[in-house]
């Protein structure tokens, strides 16, 4: 190779390697896996595009071939030997996709499915409760009071059984990098295993079309050890906190005196609506609004005063609070620990 | 042999020959699915179905008739290629028919059996 | 016979012909033509109008997704815009340009008939889609456009969660398009077998003739599925039924499944007339005979069917039972040999053979190239699991583009360059075409490999937009820029051949040397195709001179010339023995009368007027009765 | 073969039987028909195809507060149908044999028999409308659509008729000879989908 090719070579090789480095990070990718699932996923992706690869350079070579043999009939060495060609259409036409075919019939639709398909309930460890809203995630976990939306808290290097169901459309829950994605369809009660091997962020997304807003009902699988769980789980479970100074209970009653109460729940208060999240300890989550937003007060004010301009379509009518009054509400929000 | 030759129903062999191992194939197809969805639904519940049993029983079925189908189509392609030229009526259209054939029953016998085999081993009504 | 017939018997016999088959003029003549030729270029025409529309709307969500979180469509309008992009291209463009066009102009001309078989119910299918399309669009302008998707899941589709008329303009619009789709097929059936020029045995049949017999069989038993599914969802938007309103019995998954019943067969519908092109010009170029002609032939008729068995292939997230998603699968995985069989075909007849690079052989090429692609990473949908990762992502939108722009636009495009000299008379020119074919195919590779990248790195599809933090927004800034150069591309050949239509050289009456039967009439071809019923001795009938000399001598004796009204002959189905002449109906007002009272009665449905839309039915068949009273001999 | 029959101007008894003896495959309007009735049947089947699908959705089928539909008077309704396909096949024979008298007559016989058919299931379709609605549960959805579906090609086929001897009445002709002959395979088309539908209909109560 003369040196200019040399050195085109080398560019192309590393373009092709930043392009796949690229694609291994960003927190949501399939390349990524955290659990034997999607590993078994992704391993069995990159020996699909290896194969891909071979049929495809082969077929490109012959094209090539055909290109610079433009002006002579037949084959390389054989001639024009109709027999012979047919032969090899019936041979790599045939023969040996059904070869490749089979194998991947079995491994795919046998090994690595035993690892994705539903789990036997009796195998897990704990099981939640996920509900799909027309654009948020509603989160419960049986066997405790505890409901939070959009950012899933599961414990580490757990078999964890969850049931996806929805209240309206068809949503699909999908985190790539612990499993792959289970539709959730009005009527039926289907499960997906997640298991992250150790602790961490997982980020995930609505992949069914299921609206204007289907773009912004994304939400997050923290994998904690154990002990922090447990503790995570018992302060869900319980209800708020007292408000502890006078612009707090201030802030509670605006809250539940207003439009907020007939859509959301604080449990502990009179507030019990069924409609948005629940937001008995909406401080502890990062997020607002299905990871459509910082949990911040900026934002959170933002959000409140006008949804429509941050998510157009949502379901939350804008609320119209006096300046002392949406202070003590923002204050009594971010209280809520 | 050439007073076998035209004993042998040749238009039948082609028909066969084509159409045996797709329509067996649809069978085994369809009675495959209906006990699925008849047993992994809310019905299922009232019932249990011998969903693996007839699966088994459709795989063989259909089996054997693609393997009838395939010899069908190799008789009338080896008829015709031992017959001298003109002999027989139509003979480049059965010929074409019977390679078509040949193709299509080897491919749905392998449909046959890796849909057959496939669902036989796999449990009974797993979500998947 | 274009050849320069001395004799004067054989003139006069020319002349009888053409007062005969002479058409009327002017748009009477257009609106009531039963001229299997003059209802292609309608076709043609009105399936380009709407490839425009549908491409406005791709690059109108190519732009919103430049960026991330741009406004250039609210969530709304992006919905009914991708949605009306899925539509347009499937229902309107690539299906009616690929079986409207192509198919009604040039399967007459390859069989050697002088037109189909039912010339009344060729322009009825025609004046049915042009309808259907007028009545889809009509609710994108008054602002009632459908906006759940192409495939339209339920509940998202239900009266609850989508109030307005949008889905209701979805529904009827594609049972109507599927009644003209429906009709269109069984035409190309019955002409297929039964109006073959004598001789024409089925071994003897263009490669051309099976796609389009596949997929004729294909839609003929898809679309009534179709319409039972949008038939229930009508039901239960305008009169309360539960067909799939789990709280009363009903399954949101019952539409899943009738859907892509029909889904699925669809999908093959639009590559399998893109195959008939590509197996008609790689021949012509390449100048040998198709490698293993009857696998390839086997191939296409083999997809047709087992395109019936893999549908839930697109449900596998769905939470059907691993037992049902295996028998999908092992289908889905069969289904791949045809494509293999026809791919290595090609590529085999393109190596053994002297290929000539011209531009329609450079769209093949480029088509060979994508299907590659796009077959690949459609067999790793087989895998189950990997299909549960990757469903609903851009993967699956770049493996759809790859193998419906790819694989079944290109050699449509492809054979817009390679039939332009027959259809017009003249040639388009040779180097923009071959700018453009290179512009284009730059510019879709750029749009859509990117895609796979996307859908691996979790970014889901229908998205009207996507935060900035997730690594997307370079792959999606490189597929807009992609897009606009896939645009220029396109802009770029109808350029061409409309410059060419005046300024393009005369071509002649075969300027290819081609195969097939359409290369022996003149261009374009007199309005009864052939002045003599041609002979048949291979399926490369241009290729055969004996059979040649053999129609000049039969137009001199007056065999198979059949000058005594508007005949053609009809033969047996496998052998193509000549069995009789038949009497063909000429121009009609009863096809676009019948056109018409469908749609005020699909207007009505839309409006909930049922007693008007029954005295429109009532309309229609009167229409029917009157189509009926004139026979075609006391035409 | 220049004496190839030019079947469209053939009119009048004897020249239909002429056409109908050397004809060497079925016409075209036969192929029509055909692959007509293959939609048909694949657009009913998918009709039935969802009865079965909903039917294995439900523990209990039909629901509460719906009885199991009554078998005795269906039966006999769909036995009555399906004998006017001897008439209508009769009509097929005696037009292919180019006598249009008893071509008419056969036809009116099995257009009244028919159309009888079709009031009596509008009645018991009112009936059943009376005891349970179509807007109340997935179960009546499906059992009407199915029902009513049926009754339209029904209704359809009667127009043909209507039609066909409205055709017959300026005598015999090729074209009208196989428009005969095309309604009696639809006919037979509709009388077995009769037996499909009503056994799918009953199948609670069998």
């Amino acid at each position: 190779m003369t040196g200019a090719g040399r050195r085109h070579a080398v560019a192309v090789i590393l373009f092709a390697a930043l392009a796949l480095l690229a694609a291994g990070c960003g927190d949501q990718s399939t390349l990524s896996p955290h659990s034997k699932a999607s590993r078994d996923i992704a391993t069995l992706w990159w020996w699909m595009l290896g194969a891909a690869g071979v049929v495809f350079f082969g077929a490109l070579f012959l094209l090539l071939l055909g290109w610079t043999r433009r002006r002579k009939r037949g084959l390389p060495v054989f001639g024009e030997d109709e027999g012979l060609t047919t032969g090899l259409v019936v041979t790599f036409g045939i023969a040996v996709p059904v070869v490749t075919l089979i194998a991947l019939f079995v491994v795919a639709n046998f090994s690595v499915v035993s690892a994705t398909q539903a789990p036997k309930t009796a195998s897990t460890a704990m099981t939640i409760q996920v509900i799909g809203h027309q654009w948020f995630w509603e989160v419960r976990y049986p066997g405790t009071t505890a409901v939070t939306a959009n950012e899933i808290h599961i414990p580490a290097r757990t078999r964890v059984n969850v049931v996806a169901t929805t209240t309206d459309v068809i949503h699909s829950l999908w985190v790539p990098e612990l499993n792959r994605k289970i539709d959730m369809i009005p009527g039926h009660r289907n499960r997906v295993l997640l298991y992250a091997d150790r602790p961490g962020v997982y980020r995930g997304q609505c992949a069914e079309f299921c609206g204007p807003q289907h773009a912004h009902m994304s939400m997050k699988v923290f994998a904690q050890p154990p002990d922090r769980f447990r503790a995570w789980l018992r302060n869900m479970a319980a209800p708020r906190r007292a408000p502890s100074s006078p612009e707090l209970t201030r802030g509670e009653q605006v809250f539940v005196a207003s439009a907020c109460a007939s859509c959301h729940t604080i449990r502990g208060t009179s507030a019990h609506g069924e409609v948005g999240p629940d937001l008995t300890h909406l401080a502890t989550r990062t997020t607002l609004a299905a990871l459509t937003i910082p949990n911040r007060r900026g934002y959170l004010g933002g959000w409140i005063l006008d949804p429509q301009h941050i998510k157009p379509g949502a379901k939350m009518p804008a609320i119209a609070l006096g300046g002392a009054d949406f202070q003590a509400v923002l204050d009594y929000l971010q209280s809520l620990r | 042999m050439s007073a076998t030759r035209r004993k042998l129903p040749l238009d039948a062999l082609q028909w066969f020959g084509l159409l045996g191992a797709p329509l067996a194939w649809m069978t085994q197809f369809l009675i495959g699915l209906s006990f699925q969805f008849a047993q992994c639904n809310a019905a299922g519940t009232t019932w249990s179905l011998p969903v693996h049993g007839w699966a088994i029983a459709a795989l063989a079925a259909a089996a054997v008739i693609g393997v009838l189908g395939l010899g069908a189509a190799a008789v009338l392609y080896r008829t015709i290629s031992s017959a001298d030229e003109g002999e027989i009526p139509h003979a480049a259209r059965l010929r074409f028919m019977s390679i078509l054939g040949l193709t299509i029953s080897s491919l749905f016998i392998w449909l046959i059996l890796m849909a057959g085999l496939g669902a036989t081993f796999t449990d009974r009504c797993v979500q998947s | 016979m274009a050849t320069t017939t001395t004799t004067t018997a054989a003139r006069a016999r020319v002349d009888r012909l053409e007062r005969i088959w002479e058409e009327r003029p002017g748009l009477l003549g257009w609106l009531t033509t039963t001229d299997h030729k003059r209802i292609g270029i309608l076709y043609l025409f009105t399936s380009l109008a709407f490839f425009g529309a549908g491409g406005v709307e791709a690059l109108l969500i190519r732009t919103q997704l430049l960026g991330p979180d741009k406004t250039v469509l609210t969530p709304q309008q992006y919905d009914a815009v991708f949605t009306m992009h899925g539509v347009t291209m499937i229902f309107l463009f690539v299906i009616p340009i690929s079986i409207g066009a192509f198919g009604n102009y040039l399967l007459p001309l390859q069989i050697g008939a002088r037109d189909m078989a039912f010339p009344r119910l060729n322009a009825l299918s025609f004046w049915m889609f042009a309808a259907s399309g007028i009545f889809i669009y009509i609710g994108l302008a008054v602002g009632q456009a459908p906006s759940a998707g192409w495939f339209n899941y339920v509940p998202l589709a239900s009266k609850t969660y989508s109030p307005n008329l949008g889905i209701d303009f979805y529904a009827l619009g594609l049972i109507f398009n599927g009644i003209s789709s429906t009709v269109a097929s069984a035409n190309f059936i019955v002409t297929i077998f039964k109006l073959r020029a004598p001789g024409m045995s089925l071994n003897r049949m263009p490669l051309f003739c099976y796609a389009f017999l596949a997929v004729s069989f294909a839609l003929l038993f898809a679309l009534p599925v179709l319409s039972v599914s949008l038939i229930f969802l009508e039901l239960d938007r305008q009169l309360g039924f539960h067909f799939y309103d789990i709280a009363h019995g009903g399954d949101p998954l019952l539409w899943q499944h009738l859907f892509w019943i029909f889904g699925h067969p669809e999908v093959y519908i639009i590559i399998l007339p893109a195959f008939g092109i590509a197996t008609s010009i790689i021949p012509t170029f390449v100048r040998r005979r198709m490698v293993a002609f009857p696998l390839v032939a086997l191939a296409e008729l083999l997809v047709a069917f087992i395109g019936f068995g893999v549908w839930a292939h697109h449900m596998f997230a769905t939470g059907l039972s691993t037992a049902t998603t295996v028998y999908f699968a092992a289908a889905s995985l069969v289904i791949v040999i045809p494509s293999g069989i026809q791919l290595f075909a090609w590529i085999m007849t393109i190596v053994t053979g002297t290929p000539e690079f011209k531009t329609p052989l450079l769209w093949i090429v480029g088509f060979i190239v994508f299907f590659i692609i796009g077959g690949l990473s459609g067999i790793m949908f087989a895998a189950i699991p990997f299909d549960q990762q990757l469903t609903d992502t851009y993967f699956v939108v770049a493996h759809f583009h790859f193998v419906i722009f790819g694989a079944a636009v290109f050699p449509i495009l492809g054979g817009l360059h390679y039939w332009f000299p027959k259809v017009t008379g003249r040639m388009y020119h040779e180097g923009l075409g071959k700018v453009s074919f290179w512009l284009t195919f730059t510019g879709t590779m750029v749009t859509f490999f990117p895609m796979h990248i996307l859908g691996l790195l979790g970014m889901p599809r229908r998205n009207y937009t996507y935060p900035r933090d997730m690594g997307w927004t370079g792959f999606n800034v490189l597929e807009s820029i992609g897009s606009y150069v896939l645009a220029a591309g396109l802009v770029l050949i109808a350029v061409n051949l409309a410059m060419s239509l005046r300024r393009g050289a005369p071509a002649g009456n075969d300027p290819w040397k081609a195969p097939t039967l359409e290369w022996a009439t003149s261009s374009p071809p007199p309005p009864y195709n052939f002045a003599v019923i041609p002979a048949v001795s291979s399926p490369y009938a241009m290729w055969d001179p004996e059979d040649r000399e053999k129609d000049v001598r039969n137009l001199e004796a007056g065999v198979l010339v059949l000058e005594q009204g508007h005949e053609t002959p009809t033969s047996t189905v496998v052998d193509a023995e000549w069995d009789e002449v038949v009497e063909m109906p000429s121009d009609s007002p009863w096809p676009i009368s019948l056109a018409l009272a469908l749609s005020g009665m699909f207007a009505m449905l839309l409006l909930a007027h049922w007693v008007t839309a029954g005295v429109f039915l009532a309309f229609a068949a009167l229409v029917l009765l009157a189509w009926h009273s004139k026979e075609p001999q006391e035409a | 073969m220049s004496a190839v029959t030019r079947s469209t101007e053939a009119s009048g008894g004897a020249e239909i039987r002429g056409v109908e003896r050397n004809r060497l495959s079925q016409p075209n309007g036969w192929w029509g028909i055909v692959l007509l009735i293959a939609t048909e049947a694949t657009l009913l089947l998918a009709i039935v195809g969802t009865y079965y699908y909903l039917r294995f959705q439900a523990t209990q089928w039909p629901p509460r507060g719906i009885a199991a539909p009554s078998v005795a008077l269906p039966l006999v309704m769909m036995g009555v149908l399906l004998l006017t396909s001897v008439p209508m096949q009769l009509a097929a024979v005696a037009t292919r044999a180019g006598r249009v008298g008893p071509t008419r007559a056969l036809i009116v016989l099995a257009m009244l028999v028919q159309a009888g058919y079709l009031a009596v299931q509008i009645i018991l379709l009112r009936n059943d409308l009376l005891d349970f609605s179509p807007a109340a549960t997935a179960y009546g959805s499906i059992y009407f659509t199915m029902i009513v579906a049926h009754h339209a090609h029904v209704a359809i086929g009667l127009l043909l008729d209507v039609g066909i001897l409205i055709r017959l009445i300026g005598g015999l002709t090729d074209y009208r000879a196989v428009g005969v002959r095309a309604i009696a395979l639809y006919w037979h088309f509709v009388n077995l989908m009769a037996i499909i539908v009503v056994l799918t209909q009953l199948s609670p109560s069998l």
